[in-house]
């Protein structure tokens, strides 16, 4: 069932493409309808399988290949024969969760999208339409799958960051698109050596759950990993490759900031994982290092970069490459922990950055036309929008990493791994976090605690109210966050039953 | 509460003589500001049960000591054996053990304890006229019952901390009543400084305190199996203390810190004379005979600790000896009838110590509740004159009161009298036995010092105290008669008394008149309760361990004779020709320099301030710049970050980003370049195709 | 003896003259025609195959030469009324004045 | 001592539950706002006051246990309970609320806002004071300071945004070396419960499984060193709570500024929650750590003292001052929690120095209760000053007990608590630090007898500006203490009455506990003082 | 190597050289005309008649006509800045295929196939060509006549509307 988030998304894209285009609330509707579909087949997915964790536990720890225990196949048909190319689908405790993630970064980014009245059409085709690209790269089991997917996600980006955009938004939509391109070249280089290594069409194919279990040569792995691995981390925001983040963030639209920062980096990473890390696990274990120190630079130097920002968009978005690097860094601490963590982290980091963007984008710049800090701290919009700046805060504390909120369990557990791994390198991490406190509490206080500075009080006073969609998009995040972050066994168990044995493989 | 058996019912029932007091004072702390006679009559009541209470347990007392006992000859004045009454409670648990308290009937309780009481209770009486006017009149009934309650309960204590909590509390009294007129900021210094000093010495003393807890494990005084703090003081004897003190010297020692400060000894007798910006009840009650006597009582208390350190005794005796002079230097100099009074009182507190340094703890502390008496009498005279006088304290503006106050004269005689050691008065008996005392310390001018310096006080003594009889209340009235009020009283202080109408010096009423004359009488007779060798009672009762001393004509004779001629002097110089309003003491001409030196109290005050007040001030501001400075560091460290931060983010703007858009220019140059190929003439594309195919071609056919 | 060679010698040469004329001419019309000749050129080389292989049965190159007439006839046909368009637009035939395709 | 009842919990939530009514209030109705804070901070008191009654002081180990797996890949558990080192902070925190609630009418704007974050902390507190195990604890750690971040910058007086500021890094900093120290711990033992901690530290299994992971990790760190780093990170996490100098720095500044309930529960009971950290997590899991670093840690402790009331005497901002003031008797606790580890008579075999640790130890926590109510009072005190006048400087006033000497006498009562007057709270506890100290660290605890003249000398010099000489005309009308403000202040002076005269059944309550975790130290305070020759 | 061939190719070169190098316009059709004819005799020479009919039908008949139309239209029968002989341009159009030449040539010279001889009785008649057509080739067949008829649609709708605008 849960291939049809695919197909729901391109055919809700392919729906609204026939409508008229004035009939805009019946587009917006019809959007959200289907994102709300494909989301109620995510959260029965994750119901089900999340009931059965106990059960596949069990399973897992009998079945000779553990990997593949934990998998639900959702469909598996031959597709191209001749290059053993199938339309693979599956999910696990690595992928369900990010399936979730994007069911609701799907609906709130429509409902944060509502008030979109240029070329409503044609935005909300896109959007959906690349949401379905998203859905399939996470479900896809089979390499090939994998990158059609892939690239099939990036073509909607550029025209909604490039129609919908703000500022410099082709050259912000120009630079998404190249680092992606650029980077899932190399990743497909990787991708065809590891094909034509496994013995192309005559070995395992692209099937990835089959490709694990083709032992590549030490030499092999050493070199094709870095490719495969920084290729899809450059979709990840790794440093030095994160310059794209901020500036497409800044560039998008509300919504597609939130799902730039929310879902499309997750990707990134979730190839890191599920393409370099267990098909190649002993490149893995020699690139640790180097990868874990790079993130750790990752963490503190997105840090240190967003607190002295002066767009209130561009915290957010180094923020999101700071918070990027504590996946990655999870990753490479190549413990259960810490890739516990990691995912975790994935989930958690989607939730709160695509709040943040909302906030920015849709709460304040929609109203106030502006993001420089200076100047919101001259309106002190917490008298004028304390629902935007409750919801601010919240999310703020959230990405902090304040205990209760979900991002603290999952850079805890980060941190334990890296303890594990690389002690000296979790000293560092420390700086990392306190210089997240530091912008994100000053962009916090600038943004909405300021001292009114401004002669136009009347025209703050006129600003629209926030709207009830908002309203309701942003309760739906804040009450992720908490819940998570209160009660993370409702990821982390499942996520803990697949991690599991792949860490055995590292 | 667990009574020890076989103890009279007063002694198990001790705590009641300081409670009552308390809680009169805690009711009338409740009280608004105008239930005036009902805080003066609960105090009063309050402390005139103790009083009563107080009898019964010096008659128990006295019983006690009449008593048969086993083996022994019938004789009251020959019982060799300390004996208390103990009573004892658990105030807390810790540990596997337990801080226990308790009160103790002993006869230093019995004797101090009828003293404290009955002049509190005079005193209380003559408050309610002095105090008449004043709008503040319940609060300090409060106040006086609070202080009344904390010195019997310190009196009664069986427990080295019970007894620094009620010393502690008699210090907040005196704080709070050394600046009952708030208003005056001198009052308001005056109290915090006394508080300050005596709290420098209870640091001292509290340190002691702990010493001595840990190294007995027990802080009560006595105890039924004779494990006390007191009575291990043998066993501290033999344990290293610090700079070359046994460990009982230490603690006697720190104890002694509390001492000096509460008893207003050199070096922190100054806040004693700054004290008399209270009101004149006040000093005579706490700042004369009572509180400030505590010190003394603390020491004789804890004597057993002394006794095991000869070097602090010595210490203690010298620092007695030096304050008595020195303080009866100062008074001779001073103007104010009060602050005469109160360097009198340093110095007769400085006899005490003396007296206590030398061994004689029992003189010490008959001197001392002699000196109870005759000092509150001539304090209550000072405030009866002062009060008579308009408010006004100067000596040199008063003179010829006799004749308008006659029996304030006459009591106030009785007191100089006591004070100078005239016999057969009180002063007599008790200076004389503190004189024998020191005489009888030991040999070599090191130990005959005090003895020497004692002597030079008596004669100070009598010459400074009839100096003052001679200028308040012989001659002609020299004050402004037609100005009311005083000079350094503000007008409010004016409703504190009782008229403003302008006239000559009156007596005063009679509740204030009749405290003088018991006080005049316990001055006069009280004496003789201690004649030196075997009559000597108090002696006995206090110190039955050591048998009194002979009596030491020499030293009587000594003493009496610098005591006539102290007076005579006084006489010569102030009393044959009366002063005339607005001449100057006849001192200054003869004695110049020496007299502004001790006029300016040797200058204490100022080394004071210069040093210790400085000090802490300059180490008050270090401190707080210091604070400062490490939190710029902090901030610093932050502003580091923050710079490191922006270099970072010039590092991406100018490298990263540069690095990107560099790189997607070459690849926009390298199109440039194609792009001059596509000139869009059709002709050159087709030239190109076909040389492009030919070399293709070429190339291939090579293979 | 006419072998296939000479025949392809042939075309290669009228192909190239063909060629130059379609590179060097600036008039329109012209370089169509040069165009013709090249693809008249393939259409001999075509035929010469033809006549000269093995399984001339099959009819191949005879087909191919059909249908290549028939597919420059339209090209000359669509060709020529271009230039007529462009002659119109330009009011020149003069291949170089026709630059809109520069990149 | 009861089980399976959730007292705990609901107590622990019931201001969070009455936070999100307010939330759920309608915007003007402020009025009610204050009346369902204050409705939720007595219900949370009564339910303390219930906890109390039903509290066993003799038995030395948790009580009202809850415990149940929360998330299980890192093994961490819901795990609440209290024992005699917690119960009276949880006492004083439900104690304080209502009481800072009602100085708090002066608060005009966000007024929902600010009795929603008054809850917030105090649930932040409860959590703090009952969770047993750190990942459930650091929660409430964190949550309590967030909220008052927010609460200091959005009520507080000029320059309270930098001070917030100041205060949250300072305290972040500490807390990302207390939680980085503990998930190496964690790592170590896979256990974030602190009973486990204790009993694993206690018999020494921490050391060796600490050496297996560093001998697993192939890192060429002696285990000692290992466990000395930890417990520096852990240490200044708390250090920076406390705090200890130098590390108090924050804390003028955050106090001043903080608006009056801000302060009262800054000072009242924030500033507890370091001096507990020791209590529950630093004296437990780090025995020999701390035997070892004892000394140095007196002297810091010592300096704590002794500078934090020098330097309140140069201060001129009353509220300044008495944050000074805190810095200070927080000194104190430190002291006496200090003597509890350090080795001196560990080799003797006098069991009169496990009894003097433990009046040190005892004496330590009733002096944070003591000064969680006198801190808290002052800081009320001076609040009203600065309602009525909009003024703190201490040349400002002068001869108020004349108008308002209901108010002066309470004040006195307040500053001769904080002095360390007999009778009155403080004095009981500071006696029992000093009483166990004085034998351990005898030179350190003389030297902090300084504090005692000190706190004195500023305590007094603030009466004599304020209260005493000539009214200062400007403040004529200067009002006595209201209905409400007496309703305030009564029952923290009362409770500085009871404390200091009957401190026994509060004694009582902690000793068991105390004594357990004296007795615990003893191992590691013989072995360290075995290695030096005390 | 015989007479026919050579008088042919003499003809056809001459004709397309003649065509591409001519400045009279209309003189260089004539020339293809030639060119197009000695094609056509090419065809007949190798025994493809129908591909010669073919040739002069489409070519001589419709192509040339079509190009002198074409001229007539553009009112264009001298191009007047034709490059000198020995310009650049000249140049490198012999370079361009003069090298595009010498490949084929080289092509053809290294191809043994190249030198047979023709074989016998080798002929194409219209009926199999039809039948072919109709065949085997049917698809290709049906394209190109549309094509045809798209181009003719074409050709006339892009002249049409140009003149329609100029009304």
């Amino acid at each position: 069932m849960l291939d049809w988030t695919i197909y729901l998304s391109f055919l809700g894209a392919g729906l609204i493409l026939c409508l008229p285009r004035e009939q805009k609330a019946l587009i917006r509707w019809i959007a959200l309808a289907s994102g709300l579909l494909g989301l109620g087949l995510a959260l029965g997915a994750w119901w089900s399988y999340n009931a059965a964790v106990p059960e596949l536990t069990k399973q897992v720890a009998l079945a000779s290949d553990p990997i593949r225990a934990a998998f639900r196949v959702v469909c598996d048909v031959p597709w191209i024969p001749s290059l053993k190319v199938s339309y693979f689908l599956a999910y696990d405790g690595i992928n369900l969760p990010l399936v979730v993630l994007n069911g609701f970064i799907c609906v709130t980014g429509i409902l944060f999208s509502w008030n979109i009245e240029h070329r409503t059409k044609e935005f909300f085709a896109f959007f959906l339409a690349l949401i379905g690209g998203v859905y399939g790269v996470f479900l896809a089991m089979d390499l090939f799958l994998l990158f059609v997917f892939y690239e099939l996600a990036i073509i909607p980006k550029y025209f909604i960051i490039a129609i919908w955009g703000s500022t410099r938004k082709e050259y912000g939509a120009m630079k998404l698109v190249l680092y992606s391109f650029v980077g899932s070249a190399a990743a497909l280089l990787g991708i065809l050596a590891l094909y034509v290594k496994s013995g192309g069409a005559a070995g395992p194919g692209f099937d990835l759950l089959a490709l694990k279990d083709f032992k590549f040569t030490p030499e092999f792995q050493f070199w094709c990993f870095p490719l495969v691995f920084v290729g899809f981390a450059v979709l990840a925001g790794m440093w030095p490759f994160h310059s794209w983040a901020p500036t497409g963030h800044v560039a998008a639209p509300t919504a597609a900031s939130m799902l730039l920062a929310g879902v499309v980096m997750k990707l990134g990473a979730y190839g890191c994982l599920r393409v370099g890390m267990m098909l190649m696990p002993i490149g893995a274990k020699e690139w640790a290092f180097p990868l874990g120190v790079i993130a750790v630079i990752n963490i503190i130097y997105g840090a240190a970069v967003a607190w002295v920002q002066r767009d209130f968009k561009f915290v957010i978005g180094y923020s999101s490459v700071s918070h990027m690097g504590f996946v990655l860094l999870g990753l490479m601490t190549l413990t259960t922990i810490g890739l516990d963590g990691a995912v975790l982290q994935m989930f958690s980091h989607g939730i709160i950055a695509g709040l943040l963007f909302a906030v920015v984008g849709r709460m304040v710049y929609d109203r106030t036309h502006t993001r420089v800090l200076a100047e919101l701290q001259a309106m002190r919009l917490c008298d004028i929008m304390p629902f935007a700046a409750v919801t601010f805060v919240l999310a703020g504390a959230a990405s902090m990493g304040v205990p209760g909120f979900s991002g603290f369990v999952a850079e805890l557990q980060v941190l334990i791994g890296v303890w594990r791994a690389f002690p000296w390198l979790a000293i560092a991490c420390g700086f990392g976090i306190v210089l997240t406190f530091a912008y994100t509490l000053q962009t916090i206080l600038r943004a909405f605690y300021g001292e009114r500075r401004v002669a136009d009080e009347a025209g703050l006073r006129d600003m629209p109210p926030i709207s009830p969609p908002e309203k309701i998009a942003a309760t739906i995040l804040i009450a992720l966050t908490i819940i998570v972050g209160i009660y993370p066994n409702c990821l982390l168990n499942m996520i803990h039953l697949s991690i599991q044995p792949l860490v055995t493989l590292l | 509460m667990e009574p020890t058996t076989h103890i009279p019912w007063i002694a198990s029932r001790l705590w009641l003589i300081p409670l009552l007091p308390f809680l009169a004072g805690g009711v009338s702390a409740l009280l608004p500001r105008r239930y005036r006679k009902l805080s003066a009559g609960l105090a009063i009541g309050a402390i005139g049960i103790s009083t009563l209470l107080s009898f019964c347990a010096l008659a128990e007392s006295i019983l006690r000591g009449l008593q048969p006992h086993a083996g022994q000859q019938w004789s009251a004045m020959q019982t060799h054996e300390v004996w208390h009454w103990l009573t004892e409670f658990t105030w807390f648990s810790y540990g596997t053990t337990s801080l226990k308290m308790g009160f103790v009937l002993d006869p230093l309780t019995a004797a101090m304890v009828i003293m404290v009481s009955f002049v509190s209770m005079l005193i209380f009486i003559y408050s309610l006229g002095y105090m008449d006017r004043d709008k503040n009149f319940t609060r300090f009934f409060t106040f006086l019952s609070l202080f009344a309650g904390a010195m019997l309960g310190l009196v009664v204590a069986n427990n080295l901390l019970l007894f620094f909590a009620c010393w502690e509390l008699v210090g907040l009294a005196s704080y709070l009543l050394i600046g009952f007129w708030y208003h005056r900021p001198s009052a308001a210094a005056a109290a915090k400084k006394a508080f300050l000093v005596t709290k420098l010495g209870d640091i001292g003393f509290f340190a002691g305190l702990l010493w001595l807890y840990h190294a007995t494990g027990t802080l009560q005084f006595y105890t039924p199996d004779h494990t006390g703090a007191l009575e291990q003081a043998t066993a501290l004897a033999g344990l290293p203390g610090i700079m070359g003190l046994s460990l009982a010297g230490t603690i006697a020692l720190l104890i002694f810190c509390g001492a000096v400060g509460k008893s207003g000894q050199w070096p922190l007798h100054v806040w004693l004379p700054d004290a008399m910006e209270g009101p004149t009840p006040v000093s005579a009650l706490i700042h004369a005979a009572t509180m400030v006597a505590a010190g003394v009582f603390l020491v004789a208390r804890t004597y057993p600790l002394f006794q095991a350190s000869p070097q602090v005794l010595t210490l203690v005796a010298w620092i007695g000896a030096f304050t008595a002079v020195m303080a009866a230097t100062i008074a001779v100099a001073q103007n104010d009838i009060k602050r005469i009074l109160a360097y009198s009182t340093v110095s007769q507190l400085g006899y005490m110590v003396m007296g206590l340094g030398v061994g004689g703890m029992a003189a010490a502390m008959f001197h001392l509740l002699m000196h109870g008496f005759f000092k509150a009498l001539l304090f209550l005279g000072a405030g009866s004159v002062i009060h008579g006088c308009h408010n006004e304290q100067d000596v040199f503006k008063m003179g010829g009161v006799k004749k308008h106050m006659p029996l304030t004269f006459w009591t106030y005689i009785v007191g100089t009298l006591a004070l100078a050691g005239i016999f057969p008065l009180a002063g007599f008996w008790s200076k004389d036995e503190v004189l024998t005392a020191a005489f009888n310390w030991g040999s070599g001018w090191f130990h005959k010092g005090p003895f020497v310096l004692g002597c030079i006080g008596v004669f100070l003594t009598a010459f400074y105290m009839w100096r003052q009889v001679c200028l308040v209340f012989l001659g002609e009235y020299r004050g402004d008669k037609a100005k009311a009020g005083h000079k350094h009283v503000g007008h409010e202080e004016a409703e504190t008394q009782h008229e403003t109408v302008p006239g000559a010096p009156h007596e005063s009423p009679t509740v204030m008149t009749v405290p003088l004359i018991v006080l005049a009488i316990f001055s006069a007779f009280m004496g003789f309760s201690g004649l030196p060798e075997h009559a000597n009672l108090i002696h006995h009762f206090l110190n039955p361990e050591h048998a009194p001393h002979n009596v030491n004509w020499f030293v009587i004779a000594t003493a009496s004779a610098l005591a006539f001629a102290g007076l005579g002097l006084g006489h010569l110089l102030y009393g044959l020709k009366p002063l005339a309003a607005d001449e100057p003491d006849p001192l200054k001409a003869k004695l110049g320099k020496l007299r502004e030196f001790c006029r300016d109290k040797w200058y204490w005050d100022e080394i004071y301030e210069a040093t210790v007040v400085r000090f802490a001030n300059i180490a008050s501001v270090v401190v707080d710049f210091g604070d400062r400075l490490l939190d710029g560091a902090t901030v610093g460290l932050g502003l580091l970050a923050r710079g490191l931060s922006l270099i970072n983010d010039k590092f991406d703007e100018r490298a990263i980003n540069r690095c990107f858009d560099g790189g997607c220019g070459s690849v926009r140059l390298m199109g440039r370049c194609f792009a001059a190929l596509q000139d869009g003439r059709v002709q050159s594309y087709l030239r190109l195709v076909a040389v492009a195919a030919a070399l293709l071609a070429f190339w291939f056919f090579l293979k | 003896m006419t072998t296939l060679a000479h025949f392809q010698i042939l075309a290669s040469l009228l192909f190239a003259i063909g060629l130059f004329g379609a590179v060097t001419r600036r008039n329109a019309i012209i370089v169509l025609l040069s165009i013709e000749i090249m693809f008249n050129a393939a259409n001999l080389s075509l035929v010469a195959f033809w006549r000269y292989s093995p399984h001339p049965e099959q009819l191949s190159g005879v087909m191919f030469a059909i249908f290549g007439i028939a597919i420059s006839a339209a090209e000359a046909a669509v060709g020529l009324a271009l230039v007529i368009v462009i002659y119109r637009y330009y009011k020149s035939i003069q291949v170089d004045e026709m630059r809109t395709l520069k990149g | 001592m009861e089980e399976n009842s959730h007292i705990l919990s609901w107590l622990t939530f019931t201001p969070l539950i009455g936070a999100l009514v307010i939330a759920l209030l309608p915007k003007r109705n402020e009025f009610a706002a204050r009346g369902v804070a204050l409705f939720a901070s007595i219900i949370a008191l009564l339910e303390a006051i219930s906890l109390w009654s039903r509290f066993d002081g003799a038995y030395p180990g948790l009580q009202f246990v809850e415990q149940t797996p929360w998330i299980l890949a890192i093994h961490a558990d819901y795990f609440v309970g209290v024992d005699g080192l917690s119960i009276l902070m949880v006492l004083l925190t439900a104690m304080l609320m209502p009481v800072a609630l009602l100085a708090s009418a002066s608060i005009a704007k966000h007024v929902r806002s600010y009795y929603a974050l008054m809850l917030a902390v105090q649930t932040g507190l409860f959590g703090v004071f009952t969770a047993l195990s750190f990942f459930h604890w650091f929660i409430f750690w964190e949550a309590g300071l967030i909220p008052m971040i927010f609460i200091i910058k959005l009520w507080g007086s000029d320059g309270a945004e930098r001070a917030a500021l100041k205060f949250f890094f300072y305290t972040l900093v500490g807390s990302v070396a207390l939680l980085l120290a503990f998930q190496a711990i964690y790592l170590a033992t896979g256990t974030w419960n602190f009973i486990e901690l204790r009993d694993l530290a206690s018999g020494g299994a921490l050391a060796t499984k600490l050496a297996a992971l560093l001998k697993q990790m192939g890192m060429n760190v002696t285990p000692e060193a290992a466990g000395m780093a930890l417990f520096v990170g852990v240490f200044l996490g708390f250090a920076i709570k406390v705090p200890i100098w130098p590390f108090h720095t924050w804390l003028p500044d955050a106090y001043t500024k903080a608006p009056t309930a801000g302060s009262m529960i800054l000072t009242g009971v924030l500033s507890k929650m370091g001096v507990y950290g020791f209590l529950r997590i630093l004296l437990p899991i780090f025995p020999h750590e701390f035997a070892a670093c004892a000394t140095p840690l007196a002297w810091l402790a010592m300096l704590t003292i002794v500078l934090g009331a020098v330097a309140a005497m140069a201060q001129l901002d009353l509220k300044r001052m008495i944050a000074y003031s805190s810095v200070n008797h927080v000194g104190y606790c430190i002291l006496g929690i200090v003597a509890v580890a350090h080795a001196a008579g560990g080799t003797s075999a006098n069991v009169n120095w496990v009894n003097e640790k433990a009046a040190a130890l005892n004496g330590a926590i009733l002096q944070m209760f003591n000064h969680g109510i006198t801190a808290a009072a002052l800081f009320m005190m001076i609040g009203f000053i600065e309602e009525r006048t909009g003024r703190r400087g201490i040349e400002d006033f002068g001869g108020l007990r004349t108008v308002a000497p209901v108010f002066a006498g309470l004040f006195g009562i307040a500053a001769m608590a904080s002095i360390g007057l007999p009778g009155l709270n403080n004095f009981v506890g500071e006696f029992m630090i000093f009483k166990g100290a004085w034998p351990v660290i005898t030179p350190m605890t003389a030297l902090s007898l300084i504090g005692l003249l000190a706190t004195a000398v500023y305590l007094l010099t603030f009466i004599q500006r304020v209260f005493c000489g000539p009214l200062n005309e400007r403040w004529a009308k200067f009002p006595d203490l209201g209905t409400r403000e007496l309703l305030a202040t009564a029952p923290l002076v009362a409770l500085m009455f009871i404390v200091g005269i009957f401190p026994a059944p509060f004694i009582n309550l902690t000793n068991a506990a105390a004594m357990r975790l004296v007795e615990l130290y003893q191992p590691a305070v013989k072995a360290v003082a075995q290695l030096t020759g005390m | 190597m015989d007479t026919a061939f050579i008088i042919l190719s003499l003809i056809t070169v001459g004709g397309a050289v003649w065509a591409v190098t001519l400045r009279n316009l209309m003189h260089a059709v004539l020339s293809l005309v030639l060119f197009f004819f000695g094609i056509a005799g090419f065809f007949f020479y190798l025994n493809a008649d129908f591909v010669g009919w073919v040739q002069i039908l489409v070519y001589v008949g419709a192509v040339a006509i079509l190009a002198i139309f074409a001229i007539m239209l553009t009112h264009n029968l001298t191009a007047e800045d034709e490059p000198e002989f020995f310009s650049l341009r000249w140049l490198t159009g012999l370079a361009v295929a003069g090298a595009v030449g010498a490949v084929l040539w080289f092509a053809i010279k290294n191809n043994t196939a190249m030198s047979q001889v023709a074989p016998v009785g080798v002929a194409s008649n219209v009926a199999d060509i039809g039948r072919k057509m109709m065949t085997d080739w049917v698809v290709p067949f049906e394209v190109v006549s549309l094509l045809l008829t798209a181009a003719l649609i074409g050709s006339i709708v892009i002249a049409m509307e140009q003149i329609s605008h100029r009304k």
